[in-house]
C-alpha cells in the first residue's frame, strides 16, 4: 500500500478562480442587500416569503405534494422504460428497420410539439367524454397518461443523445462477437449511453417532478394546486414558496447523490488525470 | 485439400469516391493461416472487416464453407458468431470488466452459462498471463494487456475462423513469444485464420501462405519462403527491401 | 382570529389617512363642485383631485374574457365591457357617474388574476370580476364596500346523482367541483364536506369539461352565474345542463363582492362614498333586477 | 470512380421489424377508427377539433405567437450560451476551482427545483415591485430573464453530460499539447460534446418554445394566452389546436434538419457500418 | 556534459492501492534518446504521462532544465508547452481535420500565425506520406495513418524534448524505416527524446541509453550495445532470452 499524498504541481489560473468566485460572492451578497433594504421589501416579503403564511399552508401543499410523488413515481418509470425502447427503435440500422423507425420519429416529433397542457385536456376530458366502453375515465389515469406519453418523447431523445455519443468502433465490436443488434443496444450501447446522459435524463426527473403537477387542469388537488388554491384564496404567494421548498427538499438530495454515484462509478473505470 | 474453408472472389470497396479494395480474389484452406501484409494504408484492415460483414462490399463475393455469406437472404450475425475478430484499435467494452468482456459473446450468442463461460475465460485469461485482471476495467490496463483481452475475447467465441488485426503490434516480445505460441497451438488444434501484420518474422514463422496487398489489390501470393526469397513482383521487392532495411526481417 | 382583527383595523383607518394626505395642496387649485357640500371630504372626491392611475379618466379593470350576466350581456355586447350591460357593467357606469365622470371617460382594460394581486403599482384605478372580500386577502389589496352579496348554487347534468338533493346529507357521496379562488369552492369544503374533496378547476370552461367527461357530479357557482352556464356554457360543450338548487345557507366567509384596489390605493373612501349613495337610492337593487334576477322557480337546499 | 451497390447481406430481424411497423400501424388504426366511430365523437370533435374555430381563432393566436417567436429567440440565445459557460466552469478539475464550481452546483440545483412559474412570478411582479432605482420593471424582461435563469440550469446539465461523454484521453491529449484547461474544454472537449447532446438539446429547444408561453400570467399576452383568451370566450379547445399546429411548424423541421445535418456530419466524420 | 535535461529523482505512483512506479531514477541528457524497455504492464506509459505532469506522481521530484517541475507553483501548462508526447492510443480528436489536429496546439498557445501553422504542417506531414490526407478525419485513416498524425501533432510544437510511447507498433515495416530515419534527423539536430518501445532492433538503432523497467523499478541501465549483450540483471537476461525467442533481436 501505497502513501498518496495529493497532487503537487499548481493548477494554472487558481488566482483567477479565486477572484472569480470572490466576487460572484460579493455581488450576489450586493445584490441580496439591496434588495432587503430597499422600501418595498417588506410588502414583497409579505407577499412572498411570510413565514406565517408558510406554516398555514404547508400542511394542505405537503398533502398534495404526497399525491405529486406517488403519480411522479409511477410516471418516471413508465417513461425511462418506454423512453427507452423508442431510443433503441430509433438507433437500429438498415432499411428493414426504416418503417418502425418512421413510426418512432413521427411519434416523437408530433409529442414533442404538442404542449403538454393540451394533451392532458385532450386525454383528460376528450377521452372519458368518448365515454368508450372499458376505457377508464380516471382523470389521475389520463393525466399520468399524458405525462408519459409527452416525457417519454424529450427522454427518448436524451437516449439516443447518449447512444450517439458512443463511438461506432464499440457498435461494430459488438456485432464481431456475433451479438445482434438489439442485444449489441442492449449490453453494450446503452449501458454507455445512459452513464453518458445521466445529468440530463436528471434534468427530466426534476422537471417531471414539477410538471406533474400540471394534472391539476384536470381539477387533481395535487402540491402546487394546493398552492394555488391558497394563493387565490389568500392572495399571498408564499404556499409556492412551500411547493419550491418540497420540490428542493427532493430534488437535491437526488443531484447530490447521482453525481457522486457517477463521479465513484467513472472512477472506478477509467484514468483519472490531474 | 478439399474446397478452401473462405473464399474471396472479386471482392471491391471504395468509401465515398476512394477506391479501397480492388478486385481482391484469396482464399483461405482449412487448417490453414495466412498472412496479410502490405504497407500501411493498404485495406488489411479493411479486408478483415468486409469478412466479417461489419463493411459491406459493392461488388464480388465472399464464400464461406461454400456459402455465398454475402448474398442477400444470409443472416449476419449467424456468419459472425462463427468467426473471431481482433481489432488493431481493441475496442473493448469500457463499462465492463475484463472477465464480462469475455464472456459477453458465449453468454448470450451461444447461451453458456455463466459459470462455465468464466471458467473458460480464467483459462484463456491464465494462458497470456492476466488471470489478476480479470476484475479490472479496460481503461485501467496497459495498451498491451487490452491488446491480450481483445485477443481472448475472440477466442472465448470458440470461431471456425480467425482474423486477426495486427495483434502483436502492441505487445512486448516477451508476450510476442507468448502469442505466437497460442497461435501455433489454435494452429495445430485445426483453426483456419487471417492474419494483417507488419512482423515479417513472425508472418514468415507462422503462415501457409502469405499475401501482399498494395493499394487494395493483392499483387502476390504465395508460401512464405517462396515470397519472401524469391518475389516475383516488382513492387513486393522493394517492400521487402525496406524492411529489411528497418532490420525487420 | 387576531389575523381578521389586524385587517379589519387597516381597512378602517385607510378613510382618515386620505383626508388628512390628500386635502392640502389640491383644494387651492380647484374650485370646489357647485351643489355639494363642502366638507373636506366631498373636496378630496372631485374628480380633478382623485389619485387617479391616469388624469382625468376612471381605469377599470376587469377579466379576460367577461362573462354574463356580470358583464357584456347579449349577442353583440359579449365581451364588451364598454357597453355598460351586465350587472358589473353598469355598476361601473353608474358609479362613474355618481362620481363626477362622463362615460367617456371611463377605460376598461383587462388584467389575469395574478396581475390583479401583485404587489407594486398598478396602471388602473380598480378591478371588478365578482372578487369576495377576505380579511386574508385585505392584507394584501384593498376592497370597497361590498356591491353583491351572492347565493351559491349547484350545477349538474341531467341523470347525475345529485339531482333532487335538498339536505347537504344528500351531497356527502357526491363529487363536486368548482373554479379556482371563488367562494364556492369554499362553500364545498367548508359547508357541505362532502365525502370527497372538492376539485377545483382554473375556470369554469375546464369545469364544465369535466362534468361533460363524466368525472364530476355538480358545480358549484354563484346563482347569476348559474343561469348563464346552464343556458349559454354547458350547451356550447355539447351537453345540456341543469341548475339543481340554490342554498339556503350563509357561507362561513362573507360571499360579498367588492372591488379591488391596490394597497393603500386612496380612491377607496371615494368609491365607497359612491356606492353608498348608490345602494341607498336604490340604484343597486334596480341593476340587480335589471341584470340577475332570473326567473323561474330554483329549488334550495338547507342544512 | 467505383459503382456503389447496396449492401447486399440481409440485416437479421427484418422479417420481425416488418410485423412490428405493421401492426403498430394496425393498432393505431384500430384506436382511430373506434374514436371516429364513438357515439360521443361529434361532440369531442366540436369541442377540440372544430374547423370553424380553428379559423376563428387563428389571427389571434398567430398574432401572439409572433411575440412568442420573438421572446423565444432571444431566451435561447442567451440560454445556449449561458449554459454553456456554467458547464464549462462546472467541468473544470483542481482544488482552486472548488469555489466557482461550488457555486454554479448550488446555482444549478436551487434553479432546478424552483417551479417556473413561481420564478416568473417572483421576478416579474415581486422584482419590480420593490421599486429599485436603474432596475427595469418591463415583464417582458423579467419574464425572459426568468426563463433564461431556469432553463439555463438545466441546459447547463445538458451540456455537462456532453463534456462528461467524451473520453478522459482528449483531455489529456489536449492538455499535452499545451492547451490549457479552459482552452482544452473550448477546442477540444466542448465541440465533441455539443455534438454528443444535439438530440437532448433540441429538446430544450421545443420546450423552451412552449414554455416561453409561462410568462402569461405576467399579463402578457402570447400566443398561449390567446388560446386561452379564446377558449375561455368560446368554451372551445381547438384553439390550443391551432397553437400545437403552428409549434410543430417550427419544432418539426428544426428537429429534421437537425438530424439531417449531424447525421451528414457524422457520416463526414466517421466509418459506417452496415 | 552538463546537468541532465530531465532528471527523475525517486519517484512514486500509485493507482489506488497498485503500485505502478517504484522509486524510479533516470536521467536523460541533453540530445540524448533514451529507450525505455519492459514487459506490458511494467510503467513505461505511465511514467511517460507522469513526466508530462499528466498523471500527478505520489513522491519524488522531476526535474527538468534544473528546475523541479512537480513543484507546488510551477504552471503545468507551460512545462507542457516544452514537451512533446505521442500516447500509445493516439489519442486524436476525431472532430476536427488532420491538417486542425496539427495547427492546434502551434496556433492557439504558440500563437502562430494560421498560414505559417498549416505550412509548417504540410511540410511534416509530407515527411511522413500523409499529405494527401491532411484534409481527412481521424476515423477515416488507417491504423499506421492515425499514428503518424500523432507523431506529427507533437513535433509540430516544436518541443525540446519528445515523449514517445511506442511509436512504430502500429506501422508497417516500410514506414518503420521512415520514422527512423525521421528519430535519426531529430537526434542529429539535437533532439532529447524519451521512447518506450517494444522494438529492440529500433532502441539498439537509436539509443544512446537504455533503460530496463520491471513491475515499476528500473533493474539497469547501460548504452544498447551493452544492455543487450552483457545484462548485468538476472532478470533482464530472462527478459532478452524471450526477445531472441520471438525473433526479435
Ligand atoms: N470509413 C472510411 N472512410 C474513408 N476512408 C477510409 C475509411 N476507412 C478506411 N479508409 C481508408 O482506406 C484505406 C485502407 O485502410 P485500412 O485501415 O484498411 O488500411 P490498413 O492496410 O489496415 O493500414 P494499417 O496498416 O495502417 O492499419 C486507408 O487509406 C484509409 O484512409
Ligand atoms: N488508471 C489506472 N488505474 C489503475 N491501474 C492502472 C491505471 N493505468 C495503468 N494502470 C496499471 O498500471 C500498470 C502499468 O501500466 P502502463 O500503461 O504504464 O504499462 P506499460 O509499461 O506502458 O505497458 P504496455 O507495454 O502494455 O503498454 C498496468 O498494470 C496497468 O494495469
Ligand atoms: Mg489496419
Ligand atoms: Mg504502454
Amino acid at each position: 500500500m501505497w502513501p498518496r499524498l495529493p497532487p503537487r504541481a499548481r493548477e494554472e489560473g487558481s488566482r483567477a478562480a479565486l477572484i472569480a468566485a470572490g466576487s460572484t460572492i460579493i455581488v450576489v451578497g450586493l445584490i441580496l442587500w439591496i434588495i432587503l433594504t430597499s422600501e418595498a421589501w417588506p410588502a414583497v416579503q409579505k407577499q412572498f416569503f411570510s413565514w406565517f403564511h408558510f406554516k398555514e399552508s404547508f400542511p394542505d401543499v405537503l398533502r398534495g405534494f404526497w399525491l405529486d410523488v406517488k403519480m411522479f413515481i409511477v410516471a418516471e418509470i413508465l417513461i425511462l422504460s418506454f423512453a427507452l425502447v423508442l431510443a433503441m427503435i430509433r438507433s437500429l440500422r438498415g432499411p428493414a428497420f426504416f418503417p418502425l423507425r418512421a413510426i418512432v420519429v413521427t411519434y416523437i416529433d408530433i409529442i414533442r410539439g404538442i404542449p403538454m397542457l393540451l394533451l392532458i385536456l385532450l386525454l383528460g376530458f376528450g377521452v372519458p367524454a368518448l365515454q368508450l366502453q372499458g376505457v377508464p375515465t380516471s382523470r389521475l389515469f389520463w393525466g399520468v397518461a399524458a405525462l408519459v406519453i409527452s416525457y417519454s418523447a424529450y427522454t427518448a431523445e436524451v437516449y439516443r443523445a447518449g447512444i450517439e455519443s458512443v463511438h461506432e468502433s464499440q457498435r461494430m465490436s459488438a456485432r464481431s462477437i456475433g451479438l445482434t443488434q438489439v442485444q449489441a443496444l442492449r449490453f453494450v450501447i446503452v449501458p454507455q449511453a445512459i452513464r453518458n446522459v445521466i445529468p440530463a435524463l436528471l434534468n427530466g426527473f426534476v422537471s417531471l417532478q414539477k410538471d406533474v403537477a400540471l394534472v391539476f387542469v384536470l381539477g387533481v388537488r395535487e402540491g402546487l394546486r394546493e398552492a394555488d388554491i391558497y394563493n387565490a384564496r389568500t392572495f399571498n404567494y408564499t404556499s409556492y414558496v412551500v411547493a419550491a421548498v418540497l420540490f428542493l427538499l427532493i430534488s437535491v438530495p437526488v443531484a447530490r447523490f447521482t453525481d457522486w454515484y457517477t463521479e465513484r462509478d467513472r472512477r472506478r473505470r477509467q484514468a483519472m488525470s490531474t | 485439400m478439399s474446397s478452401p474453408k473462405l473464399e474471396i472472389k472479386d471482392v471491391s470497396k471504395a468509401f465515398d469516391e476512394k477506391v479501397v479494395l480492388e478486385n481482391v480474389d484469396l482464399e483461405v484452406n482449412l487448417h490453414d493461416v495466412v498472412c496479410l501484409i502490405g504497407s500501411s494504408g493498404s485495406g488489411k484492415s479493411t479486408l478483415l472487416k468486409c469478412i466479417n460483414l461489419l463493411v459491406p462490399i459493392d461488388g464480388g463475393d465472399i464464400v464461406l464453407d461454400g456459402q455465398a455469406i454475402t448474398d442477400a437472404g444470409v443472416n449476419p450475425n449467424q456468419v459472425r458468431q462463427r468467426m473471431g475478430i481482433v481489432f488493431q484499435a481493441f475496442n473493448l467494452f469500457p463499462h465492463m470488466k475484463v472477465i464480462d468482456n469475455i464472456t459477453l459473446g458465449p453468454r448470450k450468442v451461444h447461451g453458456v452459462g455463466q459459470e462455465e463461460a468464466e471458467e473458460t475465460a480464467r483459462t484463456l485469461l491464465g494462458q497470456f498471463g492476466l488471470l489478476d485482471k480479470a476484475d479490472e476495467y479496460p481503461d485501467r490496463l496497459s495498451g498491451g494487456q487490452q491488446q491480450r483481452v481483445a485477443i481472448v475475447r475472440a477466442l472465448a467465441h470458440e470461431p471456425e475462423l480467425m482474423l486477426l488485426d495486427e495483434v502483436t503490434s502492441a505487445l512486448d516480445p516477451e508476450l510476442i513469444a507468448e502469442v505466437l505460441n497460442v497461435i501455433r497451438d489454435l494452429k495445430a488444434s485445426g483453426m483456419t485464420m487471417l492474419i494483417a501484420t507488419h512482423e515479417m518474422g513472425f508472418a514468415r514463422d507462422v503462415a501457409d501462405q502469405v499475401c501482399f496487398l498494395d493499394a487494395g489489390r493483392i499483387l502476390e501470393q504465395a508460401p512464405p519462403d517462396q515470397l519472401f526469397s524469391e518475389p516475383e513482383q516488382q513492387r513486393t521487392r522493394q517492400f521487402l527491401q525496406r524492411i529489411v532495411e528497418a532490420g525487420r526481417l | 382570529g387576531g389575523d381578521d382583527e389586524d385587517s379589519a383595523a387597516d381597512t378602517t383607518a385607510a378613510p382618515e389617512e386620505t383626508t388628512t394626505t390628500a386635502a392640502p395642496e389640491e383644494t387651492t387649485t380647484t374650485a370646489a363642485p357647485e351643489e355639494t357640500t363642502t366638507t373636506e371630504a366631498v373636496q378630496a372626491c372631485a374628480v380633478e383631485n382623485l389619485p387617479l392611475a391616469s388624469a382625468g379618466t376612471l381605469t377599470v379593470a376587469t377579466g379576460e374574457p367577461v362573462f354574463p350576466p356580470w358583464m357584456g350581456v347579449g349577442d353583440d355586447f359579449f365581451d364588451v365591457p364598454e357597453s355598460g350591460t351586465g350587472y358589473e357593467g353598469a355598476l361601473v357606469y353608474a358609479l362613474a357617474a355618481e362620481m363626477g365622470f362622463s362615460d367617456d371617460q371611463v377605460v376598461f382594460v383587462r388584467t389575469g388574476f395574478d396581475e390583479a394581486i401583485a404587489p407594486g403599482p398598478k396602471d388602473w384605478d380598480f378591478n371588478i370580476q365578482q372578487y369576495s372580500i377576505t380579511a386574508t386577502r385585505a392584507e394584501v389589496v384593498d376592497f370597497s364596500d361590498p356591491y353583491y352579496t351572492t347565493k351559491q348554487s349547484l350545477v349538474a347534468l341531467p341523470g347525475s346523482p345529485v339531482i333532487g338533493a335538498t339536505t347537504l346529507a344528500d351531497l356527502a357521496d357526491t363529487r363536486l367541483g368548482a373554479a379556482i379562488g371563488t367562494t364556492s369552492f369554499d362553500f364545498i369544503e367548508e359547508v357541505i364536506q362532502p365525502n370527497e374533496p372538492a376539485s377545483v378547476y382554473d375556470d369554469n370552461v375546464d369545469a364544465i369539461a369535466a362534468l361533460v367527461a363524466g368525472q364530476l357530479d355538480g358545480i358549484l357557482v354563484d346563482l347569476p352565474t348559474a343561469y348563464f352556464m346552464t343556458a349559454v356554457q354547458i350547451p356550447e360543450q355539447g351537453a345540456e345542463g341543469v341548475i339543481v338548487a340554490q342554498f339556503a345557507i350563509e357561507a362561513a366567509g362573507a360571499d360579498d363582492y367588492g372591488m379591488l384596489f391596490a394597497k393603500g390605493n386612496e380612491l377607496v373612501p371615494c368609491v365607497n362614498e359612491a356606492l353608498g349613495v348608490l345602494a341607498g337610492g336604490g340604484t343597486l337593487q334596480a341593476l340587480e333586477d335589471e341584470w340577475l334576477a332570473q326567473g323561474g322557480d330554483v329549488a334550495t337546499i338547507t342544512e
